[in-house]
């Protein structure tokens, strides 16, 4: 269907004359507050900018940042695939779990708002709180969790999650875990009480068993929805930092050194603020594209919000 | 057979709750522990309540005002997140006009950098303009980043409300503002609410730009919190009792628009 | 050692010039604060620094001086970390919020090479601020004092804390006969609190017993700040330094990869078999949490945190059965790691008289002794002196270590040479890499950063 | 070879009783058309043919076999749905070929049978469409395309034509009778409406509250409704009912006299619009209030105290204007006699 046919009456309601004013004040604060400030940092990752040291004062150094960035800081680089790893090993779970947990709720509970409102709980907690929370919970001496992985068994007496380096990730995972999963529950929830009933009765008739009515019609009737839920989870895991700086500090050594924790350091410890703010562009670029193409490819095309 | 499905899957349900739960659980408890009930190194679920962690941050520790800070910022910030998002929202709704999408898109970036990379060029930003170290700095600055969320979601609940509505507002002889604001908003109420608890919970435990761009006497908090955690001993009891007021009205608001949020939370992507 | 005692000679030399022209002002007239004060009566002037008991005593004390002076004083209070960084945001965007700040003395150099910082050389000599009673000279530590407010042979502060670290054992189990028995069985000699590090090594392993919760000694293994200042102490006592130089402002050739810091940094990780499972994971908040509970026999810890542990009976479980020493010694004798926050006044501030008037005053005799007992560490030996003070059970080991405090590159980069060790301590700790890759690693990075004046003077082959 | 509903009834969780004791058996092979007002009980009956629910008691039987408890993919049944129920997301040639795919239909089989039915359904050139580019109609033909490609023995239609508007509606009906005839297959078709009911039926069962109350071919459900909800239910425009009391051989009801060959006593007389004669000399006088002209025929509506009553005729009505007194005749075959108190057909 033509987009007029979908939309007869787009250009008679809001006219562009009318519709600026309503959109000025929204498009003016983003653009002086959220691109002022990127254009600066744009402009300091070209300088050598530092609050520590007397002699760089921020001249510029044109792309000098960025090529060390790129050939010369392992560093990052250990961050970066650290964090990518991060995000896919915790929105995999979260999604798979998630979902998992939103059928069992869609199929078997009715009255489901105290249910749901419960499980809201993790994600409306402040980060710095739940980050305190588990150190708490998972601290080796009297941690109340650490206490019965103790008891059961499922953690050697003699070690502690934060202490054994190849237990650090898996935990952060599982936390970030328990704080999202209800998140991808509850989306997908909706997603499933809006689905049409139609289809499936269809299917039925069609003869498809409950598999592939799973694979066959629920699976690609969510499909805006599971990309959103992934696009979201994925932008903010990768923004992961308040619980783990907490937790480990990226430690021990660095396996657990995402790159907020390394932008932090390199911001925060070690005011290097033009290589931060290169790193901060880096960051920012590979988010973006990523989303773009997602979004472009896989969202868009399927939700056509508003465009009715 | 179907019963005893339903029996598991209640069970299983029941199980993950508690998995849910216990650690605010446990922060609650811990909030009326003494330290050496909370050193213990075997849990204690059962001890000798004490109130004293509750005077001793917000009384001795002077933390009462941050809550009043929190409030102000929180809702100040909610109210111009919602007074200036939902007209744009209205526009992407409801007109089509070249680059929409694209601009569309622009919003929803804004989201994407890590706040910890872009902090500082914000607080030079803001010094240039001499906000810093004022309530300004920090509610523009969380009315920025929470308005890509606003049009988000609100674009998908005004999508939902047909034209027709808009439509016979005008022909009763109202302006299109007007009838925005007297036809369309109270029919969205709802999602309104839902967008705005969202903020409200967004500003509310945002840490970092509250850290850096407000004085000492705005602080919120969330900044508070650290400051409990000393060379000379975290006082765990009085995080949690930070933490447990931090989070009790953003439970009851969540409780209270709980449906909408999670609509809203798919912004638009479902219907109904 | 010969390193250490000519910088002495130069600094003293320059003390004693200063002190005979303040004694020369002082006997001319009269001086009271309240008529010091005069000229900023109403004046507000505000601070900032680490919320703990030092800075909480000093906002009970600051309505007195108000009441003398007509001066307000209002304290922000942060943790650690943060009140660093609100700091340095507040430099550099020159807007002169603080009229004087409290930092951890690293910082100096940063705040000094940026011309942040007002030097005070002009209010010492100043008839009108300066009171002929205050004699940093003689009241302080004096290496204490250099090491924490001076840069470049230049006094830009007072200490708002002296820090350092000591050992802590319990001496209880030490001073038990039925483990004094079997200690001298198993090792041949008495069992008392160590004297070296061999020996507190043998002591750590006699009291880990992890089936009595009870452990040898606990590292502060964190990837956080703690570890270093920690590892410092280790560092020192072994003959080993991060850099050569003779003051905290000098740079020199890096020698943190130097074979002592190896070995210092070996034997310091041989100690994580004693301690407790989750030893990485400890900064300096968990080892006093073990400490009040009676999991842990001796370690390595901060003075000033030795109230909670040894007084505060709502929180500790050991009260009284606590002892203190110095460091253990090794090849580098005994040294402690020192550190303070200093009093600082920024070139930005809009009062700095009147903040001057603040610290002298928080100087004294009488707001010293309060602080110190309020969970304060004091640079003044006449206060550690005073019977109240003695009183306390770790007074005599906190006045030994302040006597053998050594410095540390306060430079600019300190922050960053101190990230870089954090960083790759935490990588040797957690088996990453072995010692010496760690530490030639961090050799290099630090050369690196410092540039010319740090060449590596164990270079990797 | 026939499909039986045997005391099937179907109580919902929130308390409805949607089918009530439902008896109904047909022959393979025929048009059964399930009519009924909304909430009569008619999709729900066809839900539980097809096996989207489940019976709360009853049983069901294709051929004499129990399937009662059979799940739907075992009971050979196609259905089309209301909103034809397509899959958005997949294209035309996907959506017809997904049944087979299910049934593991080899690959030539399987476009040799999708290929055949679109072209009888004449859908062959939109193949590789989306659902969302098909219009009404299109999306019509292959939702049924669907529920036929495998040959089903039976195929369920649930109101398919009430999302079409009324020109399209007319023209598939004629293609799905068509269809009928063609395939010789068993059709239950589910409508509220009963001309479709009438055109497309073999035979017609018409519910009411989840009972059925008729079935039979369309002509005796027009000529012999078995009572007057039937007898209301059918024709446009409906047959006129009028209660009143017969003595000695002459029915009374306000201004309405005719000669009845019933009983004394209440009773309920009925006569389609189209079989009332006017003018003459028999029956009686009644005013004129409305006249609708449809052409060819005029409706006239003449009311009285006791209510309206309705004529349909072909002949020329210009001199007609309404406050006119007509007279009115009834003849007498044309006469349906209710019982008075519970609407059954009295002969």
């Amino acid at each position: 269907m033509s987009k007029t046919a979908a939309n007869p009456h787009g250009r008679f309601l809001l006219d562009h004359g009318s519709s600026l004013p309503l959109i000025l004040p929204a498009t003016l604060l983003v653009l002086v507050f959220l691109v002022g400030p990127f254009g600066y940092m744009t402009y300091t990752a070209m300088t050598d900018l530092s609050f520590a040291n007397p002699d760089q004062k921020g001249a510029f150094i044109g792309f000098d940042n960025f090529r060390q960035l790129m050939r010369n800081d392992p560093i990052f680089w250990g961050s970066f695939w650290l964090t990518v790893r991060f995000v896919l090993a915790a929105v995999c779970i979260e999604f798979v779990l998630g979902f998992a947990i939103a059928l069992l709720i869609w199929h078997f509970i009715k009255r489901q708002r105290l249910l749901t409102t419960l499980l809201l709980v993790p994600m409306m907690l402040a980060p710095v709180a739940v980050g305190l929370i588990w150190r708490l919970l998972l601290q080796g001496d009297f941690g109340m969790v650490t206490y019965y992985l103790h008891k059961l068994g499922l953690l050697s007496k003699a070690s502690a999650i934060f202490s054994t380096p190849s237990l650090v990730m898996p935990a952060i995972i599982a936390i970030d875990v328990w704080q999202w999963t209800p998140f991808v529950t509850l989306i997908i929830l909706a997603g499933l009480m809006s689905l049409p009933k139609s289809p499936f009765e269809a299917a039925t008739i069609d003869g498809a068993g409950p598999w592939r009515q799973f694979t066959d019609i629920m699976l690609p009737l969510l499909r805006p929805i599971i990309a959103l839920v992934l696009l979201l989870r994925g932008i903010d895991a990768f923004k992961e930092f308040d619980k783990v700086f907490i937790m480990t500090g990226g430690g021990p050594g660095t396996v657990s050194e995402l790159l907020s924790i390394y932008a932090y350091r390199v911001n925060f410890k070690n005011w290097n603020l033009g290589y931060g703010a290169t790193v901060a562009f880096m960051v920012y670029l590979v988010v973006l594209i990523l989303c773009s193409v997602f979004y472009k490819a896989v969202y868009w095309k399927s939700a056509n919000i508003g465009g009715r | 057979m179907n019963r005893s499905y339903k029996i598991l899957a209640v069970g299983v349900l029941a199980c993950i709750l508690v998995i849910t739960l216990t650690p605010y659980l446990w922060m609650l408890l811990t909030s009326f522990k003494g330290r050496l009930d909370i050193l213990s190194p075997d849990p204690r679920w059962f001890f000798t309540p004490t109130l004293d962690n509750y005077p001793a941050v917000f009384i001795d520790k002077d933390y009462l005002p941050l809550v009043l800070n929190s409030l102000i910022i929180s809702t100040a910030s909610t109210i111009l997140s919602i007074c200036i998002g939902a007209p744009a929202a209205y526009v992407f709704a409801r007109t089509d006009f070249p680059g929409k999408e694209d601009l569309f898109f622009f919003f929803l970036t804004t989201r994407m950098a890590p706040p910890i990379s872009i902090a500082v060029p914000l607080f030079m930003f803001f010094t240039l303009l001499g906000l810093t170290d004022t309530v300004y700095a920090v509610v523009i600055a969380h009315t920025t980043f929470n308005l890509s969320l606003v049009v988000w979601m609100m674009r998908g609940f005004f999508a939902e409300i047909p034209r027709e509505i808009d439509e016979a507002a005008m022909m009763d002889g109202r302006s299109r503002l007007g009838a925005f604001i007297r036809v369309i908003i109270p029919m969205a109420a709802p999602g309104v609410a839902a967008t705005a608890v969202l903020c409200f919970i967004l500003s509310w435990n945002e840490f970092l730009y509250a850290f850096i761009l407000v004085a000492f006497e705005g602080r919120p908090l969330t900044v508070g919190i650290p400051g409990l955690i000393t060379p000379h001993g975290t006082l765990w009891g009085q995080v949690a009792a930070v933490a447990v007021v931090a989070t009790l009205p953003i439970l009851i608001f969540t409780f209270l628009v709980q449906r909408h949020l999670v609509r809203g939370l798919t912004f638009g992507a479902v219907k109904g | 050692m010969l390193r250490q005692s000519s910088k002495f000679s130069l600094l003293s030399t320059a003390l004693l010039t200063t002190a005979t022209s303040f004694a020369l002002m002082g006997s001319a007239y009269a001086w009271s604060l309240e008529e010091a004060a005069a000229p900023y009566k109403g004046v507000t002037i505000r601070t900032i620094g680490e919320a703990l008991p030092p800075l909480e005593a000093m906002s009970k004390l600051a309505p007195e001086f108000e009441q003398r002076t007509g001066i307000k004083v209002e304290i922000e209070m942060y943790e650690h970390s943060e009140a660093v960084s609100k700091v340095m945001l507040d430099l550099n965007s020159k807007r002169g919020r603080y009229d004087f700040i409290i930092q951890p003395h690293r910082e100096l150099g940063k705040f000094v090479t940026n011309g942040h910082v007002q030097p005070l050389g002009d209010f010492l000599q100043s008839a009108e601020l300066r009171d002929p009673e205050f004699k940093p000279d003689e009241q302080l530590y004096q290496r204490l004092w250099k090491e924490i407010s001076w840069y470049n042979d230049q006094v830009y502060g007072f200490p708002f804390t002296a820090l350092s670290m000591y050992m802590w054992y319990r001496s209880d189990l030490l001073g038990d006969e039925k483990e004094k028995e079997g200690f001298k069985a198993k090792y041949g000699y008495d069992l008392a609190p160590a004297k070296n590090w061999d020996q507190y090594r043998d002591i750590a392993e006699w009291f880990t017993r992890p089936d009595q919760n009870l452990y040898g000694t606990a590292l502060q293994g964190k990837r956080h700040e703690a570890l270093w200042y920690e590892w410092l102490n280790f560092l020192y006592s072994f003959g080993g330094d991060m850099l050569e130089a003779k003051s905290g402002s000098e740079c020199g050739p890096v020698i943190v990869n130097s074979p002592q810091a190896i070995a210092a940094t070996e034997y310091y990780k041989s100690l994580k078999a004693f301690s407790p499972p989750d030893t990485l994971n400890y900064f300096w908040d968990d080892v006093m949490a073990l400490m009040q509970q009676g999991t842990v026999a001796q370690l390595i810890m901060w003075n000033d945190a030795t109230y909670a542990v040894a007084v505060d009976e709502s929180a500790s479980t050991v009260v009284g059965k606590m002892g203190f020493d110095t460091v253990p010694e090794g090849e580098g004798g005994t040294i402690a790691q020192a550190e303070g926050w200093t009093y600082l006044i920024p070139t930005s501030s809009k009062n700095k008289e009147a903040a001057y008037l603040f610290i002298q005053w928080m100087m004294d005799y009488d707001q010293q002794l309060r602080q110190h007992l309020n969970g304060g560490a004091t640079a003044r030996p006449d206060v550690y002196a005073s019977d109240e003070v003695q009183k306390l059970p770790y007074s005599k080991a906190s006045m030994a270590s302040n006597e053998v405090a050594k410095p540390k590159p306060t430079l600019p980069q300190s922050s960053e040479i101190t990230d870089i060790l954090v960083r790759e301590l935490s990588s040797y700790l957690a088996d990453e890499k072995s010692a010496k890759e760690a530490l030639d690693r961090s050799a290099e990075e630090i050369s690196a950063l410092l540039g010319s004046c740090a060449p590596m003077k164990y270079p990797v082959q | 070879m026939a499909v039986s509903f045997t005391e099937v009834t179907k109580r919902f969780a929130d308390g409805t009783t949607a089918l009530d004791g439902l008896n109904l058996k047909f022959d393979l092979g025929e048009f059964v058309v399930l009519l009924g007002p909304s909430g009569s009980g008619k999709t729900t009956a066809c839900r539980i043919l097809a096996g989207l629910e489940h019976p709360s008691e009853g049983r069901i039987e294709i051929d004499g076999r129990d399937i009662t408890n059979l799940p739907p993919r075992m009971r050979g049944i196609g259905m089309v749905f209301q909103n034809y129920a397509l899959y958005s997301h997949k294209s035309v040639y996907e959506n017809i070929a997904y049944p087979l795919r299910i049934r593991k239909t080899s690959p030539a089989e399987l476009d040799r049978r999708v290929k055949d039915v679109a072209e009888l359904l004449q859908i062959g050139s939109y193949l590789h469409r989306r659902p969302s580019q098909l219009s009404g109609g299109q999306a019509q033909r292959v939702a049924v395309a669907r529920a036929l490609v495998w040959e089903p023995t039976i195929c369920l239609m649930d109101e398919p034509l009430s999302n079409l508007d009324a020109l399209l509606r007319l023209h598939m009906r004629t293609e799905l009778n068509r269809l009928h005839k063609r395939l010789n297959k068993t059709f239950v078709f589910v409508t509220h409406d009963q001309e479709e009911a009438m055109t497309l039926a073999s035979r017609i069962a018409i519910l009411k509250d989840g009972k059925l109350v008729q079935f039979d071919d369309p002509r005796t459900i027009y000529r012999r409704p078995a009572n007057r909800f039937v007898a209301e239910f059918m024709g446009r425009p409906a047959m006129n009912t009028m209660d009143g009391m017969v003595e000695n051989g002459v029915f009374r009801s306000g201004q309405v006299t005719c000669r009845v060959q019933c009983p004394d006593g209440p009773v309920t007389l009925g006569i389609r619009p189209e079989q009332i004669v006017l003018g003459g000399d028999e029956g009686f006088a009644m005013k004129l209030d409305v006249k609708e002209t449809v052409e060819p025929d005029t409706l006239l509506i003449f009311t009285n105290d006791k209510g309206t009553l309705t004529v349909r005729t072909q002949r020329d009505c210009d001199d007609l204007a309404p406050g006119q007194s007509v007279n009115i005749h009834f003849p007498p075959d044309s006469l349906h006699y209710f019982d008075a108190k519970t609407g059954e057909r009295l002969r």
